[in-house]
């Protein structure tokens, strides 16, 4: 099955920009389902951006973020065809790593 | 108005309340009845979510035998299917007031 | 890449090192550590998570408070088309920017979403965020040590036919 | 009970208010010219909405309210609606049991044909939906049809409407009096009043597309269809034309017809075609 990580992290000159979006339910363990029963907190908790062995970018999340959550940044001192890796915990200890080429 | 007038007769029949306490012999007859026009509204592909829970309220309340509210459920059912039997017939020419030209 | 050597990133280590001594309970001494290498595997900031409003989250998280800035630019929606996606950015023209941070206020847990921003990576995320009512928004952002905030209001309703 | 009532004397004191209000039309003749009536529609909501461009129609309540557009456009960068899509496209390559694809059952292999449905099937005298055609493929090649309102059915909308976006609706109406027949009851039922709400699809989409129902501002009837199947944030999940369909239905508290019945092809076809010209935008993002 494909990753649960899309990623588009484009180049241009000094400063890359990366848009991730992830599949993920992100639930609250807030809200019940139709029967009635509280649906248990399910949501990731870290995801950690990693270039040139250095991390760029480490997101903390909480129940707040939306279901298929998104994030967007950019950072310097990466360059065309560098590989970002991006990985993800979440509260179950469940995870996901993909890499993607900086295009 | 020529319209209105079967629409508030409906209304009056249908919130008229059984003066004495109603036994299980009455709310079988409103029962019936309700079901049959909620059958006809059904079949006029014009049915009323709000027709099906208040029959289905009707039945529970029978069941824990109180026929007072079981009764007054069903005939309520029945005002609400004979209102939706009433919007398709008078909707059959009333869409074409709405239509853009 | 400029690596962190040279006066200014021992400035930054000392900083970086004395926030961290605050911080405690997060207990990312090794970050302070070994800047120069790859940060450890910092902690997630667990307890700050935790708290219900904003005030004991910045705390728990920061252990110190902010004061607002209009160096911090938070970009938000005035009215939510849904409670559940809403698009939200923070961008700062404040420099050595360490972590951004975004707290619901009226959210059953206050903070929603902290980032550690590395040196070389431009301050600035965007995402989406859920949030359960109208609400006050804020963005934190720590620069140099110090925090600075930015705050605005997000109207939100619930239920509705789905135009 | 008391305000059950209650509840019904307002449904039928609206319904009485509405008749009063529907401004008498001159009554057009009764023979059907789908031209005039496409005609008609495009210039009502062209004139209503002047500043609007006409193929942002197709975006929904976002051709309605700038704050919201923006919102729109930022989800748009990365839409929640890409699982879909890739999953769509894997279901499509993906051969059946019996070795053959959907690209076998579809011209052109499926790819950028969505803006041609639905249309009107001479042989079966009815009309015939994508999602319809969809699941006679399947059952075609021995497979198990899939639910109309549930995500299968929804991924494999939003790849083959992927493959047109941007192609103009061309829905096409044979010289033949059932496909004007299904045209008329298309119409029929986009008109007509239905649930205790007592409300049609145009109460909402055609007089007063713009203005909020509690949050969610109304979306214009012309191209409502343009930019199915949606993924929805109110859903959190794909939505297909039929799961729109069902989902209006009941909010007017009407019980819903079986997915695919004539009346929703029908009015599906309607749609469609009033808004030939019109960019297909689908898979779509809506509130």
């Amino acid at each position: 099955m494909a990753s649960s990580i899309r990623v588009r992290a484009t180049s241009n000159g000094d400063i890359t920009e990366v848009q991730a979006l992830i599949q993920h339910p992100m639930d609250t363990g807030l809200v019940k389902d139709p029967k009635g029963e509280l649906i248990p907190a399910h949501y990731i908790q870290q995801l950690k951006f990693e270039c040139n062995g250095k991390d760029v970018f480490v997101a903390d999340w909480g129940t707040a973020v939306s279901k298929d959550p998104y994030v967007k940044f950019s950072f310097k001192g990466a360059k065309k065809g560098d590989d970002l890796k991006i990985s993800w915990t979440d509260n179950k200890g469940a995870s996901d790593t993909t890499t993607a080429k900086i295009a | 108005m020529k319209r209105s007038l079967p629409l508030a007769m409906l209304l009056a029949f249908g919130l008229a309340t059984a003066a004495r306490a109603a036994n299980e012999a009455d709310y079988k007859a409103a029962y019936a009845t309700a079901e049959a026009a909620s059958k006809e509204a059904a079949g006029l592909r014009n049915q009323w979510t709000v027709t099906v829970s208040t029959l289905a309220a009707a039945k529970k309340a029978a069941d824990g035998g109180d026929f007072d509210r079981a009764t007054a459920a069903a005939r309520e059912a029945e005002a609400l299917a004979k209102a939706s039997i009433f919007q398709a017939a008078s909707e059959k020419e009333a869409w074409k007031a709405m239509e853009i030209r | 890449m400029t690596t962190t050597t040279g006066p200014l990133a021992t400035r930054r280590l000392i900083l970086q090192g004395a926030a961290s001594v605050a911080l405690l309970g997060l207990g990312n001494l090794p970050f302070a550590a070994t800047p120069a290498r790859a940060a450890a595997n910092d902690k997630y900031p667990e307890e700050a998570f935790k708290q219900k409003n904003e005030a004991d989250a910045i705390k728990a998280l920061y252990g110190k408070t902010a004061e607002p800035s209009d160096k911090v630019k938070l970009d938000a929606p005035e009215i939510a088309e849904n409670g559940g996606v809403v698009p939200v950015s923070v961008t700062t023209t404040l420099d050595k920017v360490s972590s951004i941070s975004f707290l619901v206020t009226e959210n059953p847990y206050a903070l929603a979403a902290s980032y550690k921003v590395a040196d070389g990576t431009v301050p600035g995320v965007a995402n989406r965020l859920k949030m359960a009512k109208t609400t006050k928004l804020v963005a934190i952002v720590e620069a140099d040590g110090k925090l600075y905030s930015a705050t605005k209001e997000v109207k939100v309703t619930v239920g509705g036919c789905g135009g | 009970m008391k305000t059950r009532s209650a509840l019904l004397l307002g449904s039928l004191s609206a319904a009485l208010v509405a008749f009063a209000l529907t401004s008498p039309r001159v009554v057009a003749a009764d023979k059907v010219d789908p031209v005039a009536d496409a005609k008609a529609f495009q210039n009502f909501f062209f004139q209503k909405f002047p500043d609007v461009k006409h193929e942002d129609f197709v975006n929904g309540p976002y051709s309605m309210n700038a704050d919201m557009k923006r919102q729109w456009q930022e989800k748009e960068e990365f839409p929640p609606y890409e699982f879909a899509l890739d999953a769509g496209k894997e279901m499509f390559a993906t051969p059946f049991k019996n070795g053959k694809t959907y690209a076998d059952c579809f011209p052109n292999g499926g790819v950028g044909i969505r803006q041609n449905y639905p249309y009107f099937d001479e042989k079966e005298g009815k009309v015939v939906t994508l999602e319809l055609a969809l699941n006679r493929c399947r059952e075609a090649n021995g497979e198990a049809p899939y639910s109309y309102v549930k995500d299968e059915m929804a991924s494999l909308t939003a790849y083959m409407a992927f493959t047109s976006r941007g192609k103009p609706m061309d829905i096409k109406i044979p010289d033949d009096p059932r496909a004007l027949a299904a045209f008329e009851n298309g119409k029929r039922y986009f008109y007509t009043r239905r649930g205790q709400m007592n409300f049609s699809c145009a109460s909402c989409h055609v007089q007063s597309p713009g203005e909020r129902i509690r949050a969610e501002v109304l979306a214009p009837a012309l191209g409502i269809l343009n930019a199915m199947p949606i993924y929805r944030s109110e859903w959190s999940g794909m939505g297909t034309t039929s799961r729109r369909f069902v989902t209006c239905n009941s909010q007017t508290r009407a019980v819903p017809l079986e997915p695919q019945s004539d009346e929703y092809r029908d009015v599906e076809y309607f749609l469609s075609y009033v808004a030939n010209g019109l960019p297909i935008s689908g898979p779509g993002a809506r509130p």
